[in-house]
């Protein structure tokens, strides 16, 4: 017999601290799968935000820096430009770059930076306890939305990857799920595929991917994607929203 | 034909690959692991296909498959 | 009066609760009390310890690094704290996760309870915490178990009230427990 | 009138920010202080006042720059990484004479840290750690009940010097649950505020600004800015005494490290040692002339810190010039315990 | 004979500091007249960015706060909500909102704050002597894009209007111009709607006004406001790109 | 090899930066610094480096911190309220024990301020005006030929200490032409960059970071910060002595008002008044030791500096006991002139 | 039948009035304002219509107009 | 030699061309020699003034109050400056914007130099500013003029160098005038 899975040489041999059910683990399989994929591992350096994932530096067998929370794209950009024959992704929660990483993120894509972004939306502050993130769905109870998520008092979930989208630096940008089989291997292709658009020199790729956050939504991981499918997939819609073409992004 | 090894001290019981595998092979062990959750264990070998789809879905990657 | 306790187990174990409680009944009976919880930084297997200190004067330090008294619930647990416990203190052991063999100190007064499966016998594994510090509160009198268990309707929810009786039938029978069980 | 109460550090800070008619809080999330964006998203609703996540440490203190350019008592908290995002919006309300109250819950630090208690933020909170020639308040709590009791004094003093106030506690300080007495608010006598901004009705327009382009009008106004520092080291100097008389070392320590020094002086006492504390209160304006009364009496000084130095400057600064004073530091990471201090002090006894 | 044309009662009766021929004079009037048209001049409160615009409190007859450079928008956040019936907008340049100021302004707008932004596109830092901004054209030489603007390096000028109007939070969104008669008298009727907006609760309303620098851009006024139309124009279209209906944001 | 220039202060720092190897140049416009990005934007595409104009003051500081943690040498360079932005960056890259270089053109504040000299932001830049117990170097240049030379040593400090180093000059400096000699770079003895990410090939995995949770980390690291700061305090302190021998009385200045202090000195001893000075070069570490030494000799020191009383704390804090500090502070705004400040000497002579 | 004024302490010579006076009526003046500009005057009344598009486009407010 | 100048105007009169050619005439003279540019807010009509230090020795402060000499381009200037002068210091007027009456003190040595209609002769009213330090050189001869007309070419960008010329005629013209005239 051969075997048809097994653990990617990215990730560690190590548990996750992550909560039972939780979409980070199986997102950092994913990224390490596509680095092993390529064959990146030893020239690949990850940036990690703030966030429950802080850790990746725990989990990948690869290079890593810690950026303060929010910053990690301006942190990929200095090394980036400093390494350009490196490979060089962020790892990004919802309120790390949807809220106090704004400026950033917007910025860095506007640049075309030529690296990948990881953006993990779970519609809300995992590592924190459960505050509401920018993409907390309306009505949503979150600590710091008690009530539910309200417009008038905190606005709108802001759909990032069609933000993302509309910036002529962005050449790859699309939103995947990971709560069935088949959203998973969807995403397992896109991930990939915007690791190779930054292999190709194209530029700025994005990938937002929605997952749950069992312990903060105050539900068991089965329910918790069935929250993705029904809750959170058609406010957010999956799909590549753009995906430039040719071999370089000029 | 297939065989699968669950690593029970990296399961946490998010029951995602018992939810998934198409011949419901896996189901809840009894006894408590190292970290405190009841993990998983395959009911009979024979059945497997291989066809990894509890090691895809799995968030701690504590499957590993041979076909 | 003069009393510091540490109590210290894994995520989920129900230490703040107990924590809580012990310090809600001692504030209940005009003593001064402070109450310190520290937690891990993972959600769940993580450490979960807190501290509570008792005193009829004022409090200067609400942190403890040797307690009269400590409360384990967990192997780990042990090791970090067990060496701590002032000379001639108090050891209580949750016995359902701890081995009393593997205390070696010879200076301390230890009790084990099998919390666990007196829970059990109250047909709900949750409620060892309240076995445990029904126990506690038998052996060291900090607060009476009057108070104690009339605390528990300060610290759960109102929505949680109808829990209230099976937690204060569990905070007597480790108090029973305590009462009759040898120190060692 | 008074109730007694068992709450959490975060929730007395809160309660009392209330209490002191804050209707309008603005901050992010950030551990060890969520317990207070947490109660006001939940009360602000019931006492018709307002609570904004910000979406970032900078947003939250320009909104608090704009409710306050309005009238009214807001405030912000978080804890080390988001104060140093707050110090651009920070100089400028000191520049602008805007009132306002920053908490600081702080843990350790630099960078991303740790979660634990610390006092590593000394400097920041009180050498102003924006640009520029200016000074906040800082009230440095030691229980909950003075959480909650120094937050009514907060915005009171913000009002009184038109002048940001931070309150520096740390991750102990916001967490533990202790007893606190409700006591009724009773507000100082203030200044009526003539500057807000409400649209000028029947009167000249106003103007909240920090921008001095025209020949000595800067310097004018850091002059008198300064002034308003002295009239707080004149006015609003607050420290405690704890059995400093006939003692033969004095311990200077504030906050979570004070009450540990407190426990370790208690254990010092039954060994016959003769020592007291001189606990700062206010950090800034220090307690300079408290400190030097005592070191006229008292020669050896240890400062105590849960950091590797910083406070032990005022120390210095104050004290008589034929005192001495010791520092002993406990970096970040977990408090200290009192053995851990009663050891220090002996080693200076 | 009437008086058809004179200084609008919100405008101090003193003379700007800006360049011969520099649009923010035309846009200070603009704002003055929509906010004498409306009779809100006593009830109305101005946010001042860091820009060639700073001193709006010297021209304007009315309350004025100064913002940190880019924080207008939180600025006027706090305003608004502890005085909800008052008339509030923030007057900010390019590099001050789009720039520095990203991650207010996209927040801001996504809250559907019930202010109003004024918005002055001159694609290029004023005040401080003709840095690039993110609006600087392709190819725009300013004196840190020495060799014109180059999108590898610094990106692609961002459309803010576009952008803007795609989040669910904002309800008025247009872009003017102000170089010829035709295009100010729509600036003029534009800049109105925006504070009729927020006089009727609709929420969030932003304008973006394509103007001038003629300073900055080495140009004499005439030619500049050519530039505006053969190279801002193309590139900035102008038009509403949201105008939500109804009588309140609801 | 020598060759003399003329030039301005922000160019002469810009020219230093490239000639001791920088590549990577992120920062914002701000008045009045604005020469150093023009002048980059210009010239590093003719030494294939590269130049970005950051969207903010923090974007640029943490793109240092990624080209830093990738080995390169990189820097910006802002004002005033611009630093106030880079507080928490800065304390990332020192927690993350990271070198970079940052440079500070002081300008009037608080808050928006002015565009005018200043010496107002010298706590926030000795004191860590970020979070947490960390420091930086800072050099504090007074004529364009330091504003160059330091600029060389800055990236060797930052290289030999792992941490950030701020020049902290202001507007006079930065603007000011005069001559300067343009010697050839000779670096400093460097350990080897074997910490830099770039790729795990042939090697483990390393990590750029300042995250400490476990127990015991967080003090040890802070411990281990503690002592690195103590090896710049015995290694790298300078400072300039003028005139100093026989004077009855020492003017402690730095960068600009040094230099206005000098002329005010020359008035001085044209008066028969036996004045000297001494000026810090280094601000963090300060010249402490050489202060004291000089105090054992000489009784009387004034302090001048461009602000209302900063670094006077650390020549108070420097001086042996029975030393006399006075001060004089010239309020941020426009400098003083030579007369002034003879006249504020005279006051204390 | 128009009529307007020109502050011309308040005018900066940025010629917009002047291109786009339908009846180019508006010219600079030979003489410097305190300001250092050579500010613009109209040609003629009569011939104006107060139409207010010079007034409209200047960004210095240096124009008022009757009609 | 030790001699402090400041130059007063508004913007668009060349102040800091004509400062920073006089330092780098200086600088050539390998004499230490500061320039400093004072700029207001405003891009136009705003003041622009600018300080030149020039000495054999060290330079200490590159600000100075009372300057020796002055350089006053326009009435503000006058007011503001004027009164600055050190007493037997050195006054030159660029009297084709300031009347030489406005000036009431007694102590100093005034050259008023009609600028503009100078440089009118020579076709073009921006030469005034050359016209005027060369009338303050050739007064004050802190550097030789020869120098001061070689300095152009370091001071004017390359593709500027067919207005050299031009520019070295307006000095002479300056220096003609100022050897020609009496003092008050
Ligand atoms: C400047 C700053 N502000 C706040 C924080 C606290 N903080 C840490 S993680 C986090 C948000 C985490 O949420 P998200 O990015 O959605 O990640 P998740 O945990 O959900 O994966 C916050 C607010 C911080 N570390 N630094
Ligand atoms: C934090 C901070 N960074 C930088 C500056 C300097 N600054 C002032 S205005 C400005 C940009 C002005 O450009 P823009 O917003 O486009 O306005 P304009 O002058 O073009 O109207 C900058 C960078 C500042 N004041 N504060
Ligand atoms: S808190 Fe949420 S996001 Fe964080 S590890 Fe747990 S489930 Fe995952
Ligand atoms: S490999 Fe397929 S068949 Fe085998 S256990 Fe896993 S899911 Fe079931
Ligand atoms: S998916 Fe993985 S963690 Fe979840 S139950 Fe199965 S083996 Fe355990
Ligand atoms: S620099 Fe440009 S934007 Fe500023 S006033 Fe002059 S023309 Fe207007
Ligand atoms: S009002 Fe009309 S016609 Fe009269 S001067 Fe103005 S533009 Fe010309
Ligand atoms: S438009 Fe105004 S400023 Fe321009 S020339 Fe006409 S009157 Fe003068
Ligand atoms: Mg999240
Ligand atoms: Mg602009």
């Amino acid at each position: 017999m051969k075997q048809v899975f097994k653990r990617p040489r990215s990730l560690k041999d190590v548990s996750f601290h992550f909560c039972p059910g939780c979409h980070h683990g199986t997102i950092h399989r994913l990224v390490a799968e596509a680095i092993d994929y390529y064959d990146l591992r030893e020239r690949t350096i990850g940036v990690a935000g703030v966030g429950c994932s802080v850790f990746v530096y725990e989990y990948f067998d690869i290079d890593v820096a810690e950026a303060p929370h929010g910053r990690a794209p301006a942190v990929a950009t200095g090394l980036k430009r400093a390494l350009p024959d490196r490979i060089v992704f962020t790892y990004q929660g919802d309120g790390d770059l949807a809220s106090i990483g704004m400026s950033e993120i917007v910025h860095t894509a506007n640049r075309g930076e030529n690296l990948t972004v990881i953006f993990v939306n779970n519609t809300v502050y995992g590592m924190t306890g459960g505050q509401m993130a920018p993409t907390t769905l309306l009505g949503q109870p979150t600590t710091t939305s008690p009530y539910g998520r309200d417009f008038l008092q905190n606005g709108y979930p802001i759909r990032m990857a069609e933000m993302i989208a509309t910036l002529e630096g962005t050449s790859f940008c699309a939103r995947v799920a990971l709560n069935t089989p088949a959203n998973l291997m969807k995403a397992k292709k896109t991930v990939r595929r915007a690791f190779e658009m930054q292999m190709n020199n194209m530029g700025f790729s994005f990938v937002e991917l929605l997952a749950s956050c069992p312990t903060n939504w105050g539900m068991n991981p089965l329910k918790a994607n069935e929250r993705v499918e029904k809750e959170l997939i058609p406010y957010f819609p999956l799909g590549t929203f753009k995906e430039r073409k040719g071999t370089d992004h000029q | 034909m297939g065989k699968i090894i669950i690593n029970r001290e990296r399961c946490k019981a998010c029951a995602f690959c018992a939810s998934v595998c198409p011949k419901k092979l896996i189901f809840f062990s009894q006894e408590v692991n190292s970290q405190g959750f009841y993990p998983v264990e395959i009911r009979t070998e024979d059945e497997c296909t291989g066809c990894a789809l509890c090691a895809e879905t799995c968030p701690d990657v504590a499957i590993e498959v041979w076909r | 009066m003069y009393h510091e306790i540490i109590m210290s187990g894994v995520g989920g174990q129900g230490i703040m609760v107990i924590g809580s409680l012990l310090a809600q009944a001692a504030f209940m009976e005009n003593l001064n009390v402070t109450y310190t919880p520290i937690y891990g930084v993972e959600k769940r297997g993580g450490h979960a310890d807190c501290t509570v200190v008792i005193s009829s004067e004022e409090i200067g330090s609400p942190i403890v690094d040797s307690p009269q008294s400590c409360i384990i619930m967990s192997r780990p647990s042990l090791g970090k704290y067990g060496p701590r416990v002032k000379p001639g203190g108090f050891l209580l052991l949750n016995s359902s996760f701890v081995d009393p063999l593997e205390v070696r100190r010879k200076d301390l007064d230890i009790l084990s309870v099998p919390a666990l499966e007196i829970a059990q016998t109250l047909g709900n594994d949750r409620l060892s915490n309240m076995v445990i510090i029904g126990a506690f509160v038998e052996k060291t009198r900090v607060v009476s178990l009057d108070t104690l268990a009339a605390a528990l309707s300060q610290i759960f929810e109102e929505h949680y009230h109808h829990l209230l009786p099976a937690n204060a039938a569990a905070i007597s029978k480790g108090a029973e427990y305590a009462r009759n069980s040898f120190h060692q | 009138m008074e109730k007694r109460l068992f709450l959490r550090g975060n929730h007395a800070l809160a309660i009392g920010a209330i209490k002191a008619g804050c209707r309008f809080y603005f901050g992010y999330p950030i551990t060890p202080q969520n317990d207070i964006p947490e109660f006001f998203s939940k009360q602000m609703v019931k006492v018709e006042g307002c609570f904004i996540q910000a979406e970032s440490e900078v947003a939250s203190i320009n909104m608090i720059l704009g409710a306050s350019a309005a009238g009214a008592r807001a405030m912000t908290s978080s804890s080390s990484p988001g104060l140093s995002l707050m110090q651009e919006g920070l100089s400028y309300l000191a520049g602008s004479e805007l009132p306002a109250v920053v908490v600081n819950i702080n843990r350790s630090g630099p960078g991303l840290g740790g979660i634990s208690a610390s006092q590593g933020d000394y400097f920041q909170a009180t050498r102003g750690g924006g640009h520029g020639d200016y000074r906040t308040l800082v009230l440095a709590p030691s229980s909950v009940q003075e959480m909650h009791d120094l937050t009514l004094l907060a915005f009171d003093l913000a009002d009184k010097y038109r002048n940001p106030v931070i309150i520096l506690a740390d991750a102990v300080l916001g967490q533990i649950q202790e007893t606190m007495v409700d006591r009724p608010y009773q507000p100082l006598e203030l200044p009526p505020k003539d500057w807000i901004l409400a649209g000028a009705s029947g009167r000249d327009p106003r103007l909240i600004k920090s921008l001095y382009l025209k020949e000595g009008e800067m310097e004018r106004h850091n002059w008198k800015l300064f002034e308003k520092y002295q009239r707080m080291k004149r006015e609003d100097v607050r420290h405690e005494n704890y059995l400093e008389e006939e003692a033969e070392l004095i311990i200077v320590s504030f906050g979570t490290a004070a009450r540990v020094a407190k426990s370790a002086i208690r254990l010092a006492r039954a060994e016959g040692l003769k020592v007291g504390l001189f606990r700062p209160i206010t950090l800034f304006p220090f307690p300079e002339k408290a400190l030097f009364d005592l070191s006229q009496r008292v020669k050896r000084f240890l400062t105590i810190e849960m950091n590797t130095g910083q406070m032990v400057e005022d120390v210095k600064l104050s004290v008589a010039r034929d005192a001495d004073v010791h520092f002993y530091g406990h970096a970040p990471g977990s408090p200290p315990a009192p053995e851990e201090l009663l050891n220090a002090l002996k080693k200076v006894y």
